[in-house]
């Protein structure tokens, strides 16, 4: 099994990744600092007896130092990450040659309507799938959440994205694949006792697949009236 | 109220028998209230503890049938196999016993009460009788909502965020009567725990001794008083929220239906609004008490007292500020999110100041490793963790990836179980001897923290990894997922870890209610403590003092140099000690 | 009142008992049949996209196909429910049968399609795939339910306490998946087969309202008086609107 | 309130460290009207929150409510709560006969403000204004799809759902007042128990009178007027 995070899979993934890192390296100081301080000063102040401990109220000077030092961490530890966040979930981040995709999830299916060859969603040659995503490599995708019910949660671990679909709202969320193959889509958020079997998949193709994969859903077999 | 007039001089003076109901059952003594509110929690406890055991059960083993899963009705199990709407169930009602009728009624309801006029030298509670109707209001609480596993179709079925619209629709969430009587008991939770405040805030104000002035407080009266505003202020929204839910399930009204102009993301706002001064509900509390407990067993002063009070302050008020970051990724405005995201990382301060204190106290300690101390070191060794995986969602940009996933899990059961449980089990041991006259045996109860320590890293821990792996929270079965399947052993580990760690905890209450009976006698101060409740017999007598003792100094003078003992209690007078004004001629 | 409520529950337990010995309730009596004919363009069910759920797709050799309108190589329509209306003598009682009705899920789909109970009669739900469904009823008159069921030979049974006609059933876990389930008081109701038959037996002898329902194409009634004995017919025509 | 008299029960037990200048009762009823604040933000907070963010028109003021009715509610309100104060000088004046009297006319008003409130609902009921909206076939229904925009027809719900919510739970509060109030009036103003030296009850309900009050003036003004 992985101890660590999925790999990687959209242009999301650096960026995530690396400021989990960096937390943990920040986040994994202090742990240290404190579990084994609290292990030493266990050990070296045990009690013994006819002793008595020193006799104090407090140290100004360390209070305000471990006071300062957090506060202007978590301060940059944020700037630093709302940088990142408006370039994921920014009102205006979507980059305008994403591919739009719509999303519309109930309980327990998804639905994810492709633009047909027109690219262009809302048109007759749009293509309807159930629990199967298609999206070409290295370009952007735009998904329009729409969920009929309840609020259910578009994740997609190795794209490092999330976006809950709340009923009556629209929400968009946009991610870049870097790398194609076969992903998982998974529900994150309660959404009744289906939850768990609501697995999609999304397949990521290089153009020339992409577009054989639009030929073949263009065959009138597959033509749903 | 005349006679209140004519008795009110005698308050003081000891109430003679009165009948077993009177002093037990309808008991308006705030000690006996408190020590109601412990049994029923603990109950409670154990029930939620049963709960979790189903959850892990399903998640290590899916879809094998569950040892003793037979005897459940059909609607909950199918040849022993947890249905998946009875696990949604598992999981809505295990948050929602641990967090409403466990640990807070543990922390607030038992300590809140048993604490507060002991520790600031009351006589009792400002208002008795309400104080009574909070604790029968709470019980009601707990049993509406226990009443939920016998209706047709089971308890509430939502999480125990009970996010709209799902909770709202019967259709959707296939529980109709258990998610109305959600609804019905946390009305009545929240106008207990309304009560209780005004109670814990009348008596903290009003009602300290003479020379107990606000910084002579114990942090734990500190910690209970801040509490007790928060609840006062944040549970009223809940129930407000969950009025307006149950209206939406039963009266038709249109408050979270999107199809008729309600607003999903309006529950969630209400919810997480009283949901995050929840939290600070859930842990200040055991902040208090842990930083008493810490500094007795370092026979030592409490590190930077004012600013453990002001920290205190400063989480509760910026736990006002914080409730969006539970909704990161749920389609609010994105600059809600960086808004959200400062204030809660800026939370983290006054965090780090309490455990860098109290790790100052231990510094040049004499420390006394006693149960309630271990305890203590443990609570502020997992807390630190619970607090630094916090850390890790405040970034918005990690918390698309983790938000929802098991990470959260093991983050608040780092906050709730290493946290405030520890605390509680610190706790429980610590004033034992004050509520029932006897002591928790030393041994086993030190064999029960190691094993509960280990045990339970063993479980929470790597919730993480499977977390950063990517498994969502309240899943039934985490294997239908490929990417998910190759974590399935970590899964199975964590359950049979989780079932060591409940058994572990029979030694627990195998040390508590045996020693009900057979306990060693007590002594006066076992702990050789500073605080106005060890000045008192062991159990205390309904309304403590004859007259309120006079307090002469802060409760943390230990090691002081002016007495040849290494702790000097509150009341005791020192030669250079002055009267304090309010025991006077009065104003 | 309660001690006649009591009697009436105690006769009805009887009753029960009594029924469940004897192989059918109503014996005797005249029966009615017909065919369900189908008239204008035979309408194409749509595509059922089972591309993500494998272990129900490769139960299949074709690519199945929605069951809305089910038109019999014979022309006549099947999974049309027929049920006597009105007509039937107040005051009698049909006791309902101890063996249950039973609905299977089999690879992603109901089987059967449309299908008919008395009221306190065994509705058994069955599921033959290894995958989740949930079955959700939605009726007016009934207590809804919705229940699942993860594992393949799971069974749950319920059972409806007043007439109506239909109760829709669906999964909410495969959007396709739909069945309707007529609750009747009395056992005088049957389902057009493959054939697009449909025979309702044991009438007493009397004027009837007879039904037919059709999921797409809705209702149509017929009138029919028989005998104590000897049989009727009664076809109905449907055509696409 | 008259410190001279310097007995204990009006102000804080003078054996204890004062925290601040009211005594027990008092501190608790304003710690609990603090959490009332609470309780109707969040039904205040709701109703602007959904009334503002939908985006379809709401029912014009007016055309569903009787505002003069209420108008004259909200007029018998706010004189109960002036015979409350009138109540609570007699009290601390040792008034007996005006405190009897006054807090008779409190619990009147009070009542009356229930009964026109009780006398409304079944007015709108029966026009088909109801929780879950405009009745489907009622009158209310029919004018709501002659004059969409006048009526605020998508709203209805909405409508619907904030009104009955913050005026029913603003009545209940009424209702507990008025409860409360009679509760005093027999068993301590009628036996003449409160005293220049110790009114306590009657501040304290006098305050959560005065709370209540307040509320309405807030809820008449959005929920009616806006």
């Amino acid at each position: 099994m992985s101890w660590w995070l999925p790999r990687q899979a959209s242009t999301f993934g650096p960026a995530i990744d690396g400021l989990f890192i960096a937390i943990l390296i920040i986040t994994g100081i202090a742990f240290v600092i404190v579990e084994v301080g609290l292990v030493w000063f266990a050990i070296k102040y045990r009690g013994r007896p006819g002793r008595k401990a020193f006799y104090t109220h407090g140290v100004t000077k360390a209070e305000v130092i471990w006071t300062a030092i957090p506060a202007v961490t978590v301060v940059a530890l944020g700037l630093v990450s709302n940088h990142y966040w408006v370039e994921m979930k920014g009102r205006n981040s979507v980059p305008p040659d994403a591919m739009p995709i719509g999303v519309h999830v109930k309980q327990f299916e998804w639905s994810f309507m492709h633009p047909g060859p027109d690219g262009q969603l809302g048109t007759a040659d749009d293509i309807k799938l159930r629990n199967q995503l298609h999206i070409l490599l290295n370009r952007p995708v735009v998904v329009h959440l729409e969920a009929e019910d309840v609020i259910h949660s578009f994740f997609v671990p190795e794209f490092r994205v999330k976006q809950d679909a709340v009923p009556g709202m629209h929400i968009s969320a946009w991610f870049q694949a870097t790398d194609t193959g076969e992903y998982e889509i998974g529900c994150a958020e309660l959404c009744g006792m289906g939850h768990y079997k609501m697995r999609a998949r999304v397949f990521v193709h290089t153009p020339e697949a992409f577009q054989a994969w639009m030929t073949q859903q263009a065959t009138p077999t597959e033509a749903t009236p | 109220m005349t006679s209140v007039a004519a008795h009110a001089p005698a308050h003081g003076v000891h109430h003679g028998p009165t009948s077993f109901w009177r002093k037990y059952i309808f008991s308006t003594d705030h000690k006996i209230i408190g020590i109601q509110f412990l049994f029923v929690s603990l109950f409670f406890l154990l029930v939620g503890g049963l709960l979790a055991m189903q959850i892990r059960w399903q998640l290590g083993f899916p879809g094998k049938p569950m040892p003793g899963g037979g005897i459940l009705p059909e609607s909950m199990t199918a040849g022993g196999v947890i249905l998946p709407e009875y696990y949604i169930t598992l999981v809505t009602m295990h948050g929602t016993f641990m967090v409403f009728f466990a640990i807070m009624p543990l922390l607030v309801g038992v300590y809140a009460n048993f604490l507060i006029p002991l520790k600031v030298g009351a006589h009792d509670m400002a208002f008795p009788r309400i104080n009574m109707a909070s604790f029968w209001l709470a019980l009601t609480a707990g049993l509406i909502m226990f009443a939920g596993f016998f209706v047709p179709e089971g308890a509430a079925r939502a999480g125990w965020t009970m996010y709209a619209p799902l909770s709202a629709r019967p259709d959707l969430s296939g529980s109709n009567i258990g998610q109305k009587l959600w609804c019905l008991s946390i009305i009545f939770l929240g106008l207990s725990s309304i009560l209780g405040s005004l109670n814990y805030i009348t008596t903290v104000i009003n009602n300290r001794a003479p020379g107990m002035t606000w910084f002579r407080m114990p942090l734990s009266v500190w910690a209970l008083f801040i509490t007790a505003i928060l609840g006062l202020l944040a549970l009223p929204v809940l129930s407000g929220a969950a009025i307006m839910l149950l209206f939406d399930q039963t009266l038709g009204t249109h408050f979270f239906d999107p199809a008729a102009g309600g607003q999903a993301l309006l529950w969630q706002h209400l919810f997480w609004f009283f949901g995050h001064p929840e939290v600070y509900i859930l842990i200040l509390p055991a902040m208090g008490m842990v930083s008493d407990i810490i500094a007795n067993g370092s026979r030592k002063p409490i590190f930077g007292y004012h600013s453990m009070v002001f920290a205190i302050v400063g989480i509760a008020f910026l736990g006002w500020m914080v409730w969006g970051h539970h909704m990161f990724m749920s389609g609010m405005n994105p600059m809600l999110g960086s808004t959200f995201m400062v204030s809660t990382m800026l939370i983290a301060v006054p965090s780090a100041i309490k455990v860098f204190n109290w790790m100052g106290t231990m510094w040049r300690g004499n420390i006394r490793f006693h149960v309630p101390m271990l305890n203590a070191i443990g609570f502020v060794g997992m807390f630190a963790i619970g607090g630094l995986s916090g850390v890790f969602m405040a970034a918005t940009p990690v918390d698309m990836f983790i938000h929802d996933t098991y990470f959260i899990v093991a983050h608040l059961h780092y906050v709730l179980f290493g946290g405030s449980l520890f605390a509680l089990f610190g706790a429980i041991t610590y004033w034992y001897p004050k509520m029932f006259g006897k002591v928790m045996n030393e041994r086993w109860g030190k064999i029960h923290f190691w094993l509960t320590m280990v045990f339970y890293n063993l479980v929470f821990f790597p919730m993480h990894i499977i977390g950063m792996g990517g498994q969502m929270r309240r899943l039934y079965d985490p294997t239908i997922y490929t990417f998910l399947k190759p974590q399935q052993p970590m899964n199975e580990f964590i359950s049979i870890c989780a079932f060591i760690l409940f058994a572990v905890q029979i030694i627990f209450a195998l040390n508590f209610l045996l020693n009900l009976k057979w306990g060693k006698k007590a002594p006066q101060n076992p702990w050789e403590d500073n605080g106005l409740e060890w000045t008192l017999p062991n159990p205390a007598p309904h309304g403590n003092w004859e007259r309120p003792p006079n307090v002469y100094r802060g409760p943390y003078e230990f090691a002081s140099p002016q007495v040849p003992e290494d702790y000097l209690p509150q009341t005791r007078k020192l030669p250079t000690d002055r009267e304090p004004a309010a025991a006077g001629t009065g104003h | 009142m309660r001690r006649l409520g009591l009697t009436i529950a105690l006769g009805a337990a009887l009753a029960g008992l009594v029924a469940a010995r004897a192989p059918r309730a109503v014996q005797g009596g005249s029966t009615v049949t017909g065919r369900i004919k189908f008239t204008g363009a035979k309408p194409v069910n749509p595509k059922i996209d089972m591309s993500e759920e494998p272990e129900c797709k490769k139960k299949y050799t074709a690519q199945p196909s929605g069951e809305a309108v089910v038109v019999n190589a014979n022309g006549t329509l099947a999974n049309v429910f027929v049920y006597v209306k009105s007509g039937l003598p107040a005051g009698g009682s049909y006791p309902a049968p101890a063996t249950p009705v039973v609905i299977d899920q089999d690879g992603c789909r109901y089987h059967p399609h449309v299908l008919g109970i008395q009221v306190g009669q065994n509705l058994e739900i069955r599921n033959s795939d290894p995958v989740l469904h949930n079955i959700k009823a939605k009726p007016t008159k009934n207590r809804p339910f919705n229940i699942s069921q993860p594992n393949a030979g799971m069974k749950t049974n319920r059972t409806f306490a007043a007439p109506e006609v239909m109760v829709p059933l669906e999964c909410n876990v495969h959007g396709w998946m739909n069945a309707f389930l007529g609750v009747l008081p009395h056992p005088f109701f049957a389902v057009s087969g493959s054939d697009g038959s449909y025979t309702i037996k044991g009438l007493p002898a009397g004027t009837y309202t007879i039904e037919a329902w059709h999921e797409k194409y809705g209702t149509q009634t017929a009138t029919v008086t028989v005998a104590a004995t000897g049989s009727k017919t009664a076809d109905f025509t449907f055509a696409p609107k | 309130m008259s410190h001279a008299a310097a007995d204990n029960l009006m102000l804080p037990s003078r054996s204890f460290e004062r925290g601040v200048d009211a005594y027990d009762i008092k501190l608790g009823m304003w710690v609990f009207l603090a959490s009332e604040v609470m309780f109707f933000g969040a039904l205040i907070g709701t109703y602007i929150i959904l009334r503002f963010s939908v985006d379809q028109p709401w029912a014009q003021p007016g055309v569903i409510l009787n505002v003069p009715l209420t108008a004259f509610n909200t007029f018998l309100l706010i004189c109960s709560s002036v015979s409350m104060v009138k109540a609570f000088a007699a009290v601390a004046d040792g008034d007996q006969k005006n405190l009897k009297f006054w807090l008779f006319m409190t619990m009147l008003g009070g009542a009356m403000f229930v009964g026109v409130q009780v006398f409304e609902y079944i007015k709108l009921l029966g026009h088909g204004f109801t929780p879950s909206g405009y009745r489907e076939g009622s009158q209310l229904a029919e004018h709501a799809l002659a004059d969409p925009l006048k009526y605020g027809a998508a709203t209805g719900g909405l409508y619907g759902s904030t009104f009955f919510t913050m005026t029913g739970f603003h009545g209940f509060h009424v209702t507990c007042g008025v409860v409360s109030m009679t509760y005093l009036f027999f068993t301590k103003a009628l036996p003449g128990k409160y005293s220049q030296q110790d009114y306590r009850g009657i501040e304290a309900v006098g305050l959560y009178w005065h709370f209540v009050d307040l509320v309405w003036i807030i809820l008449f003004t959005i929920v009616y007027l806006v």
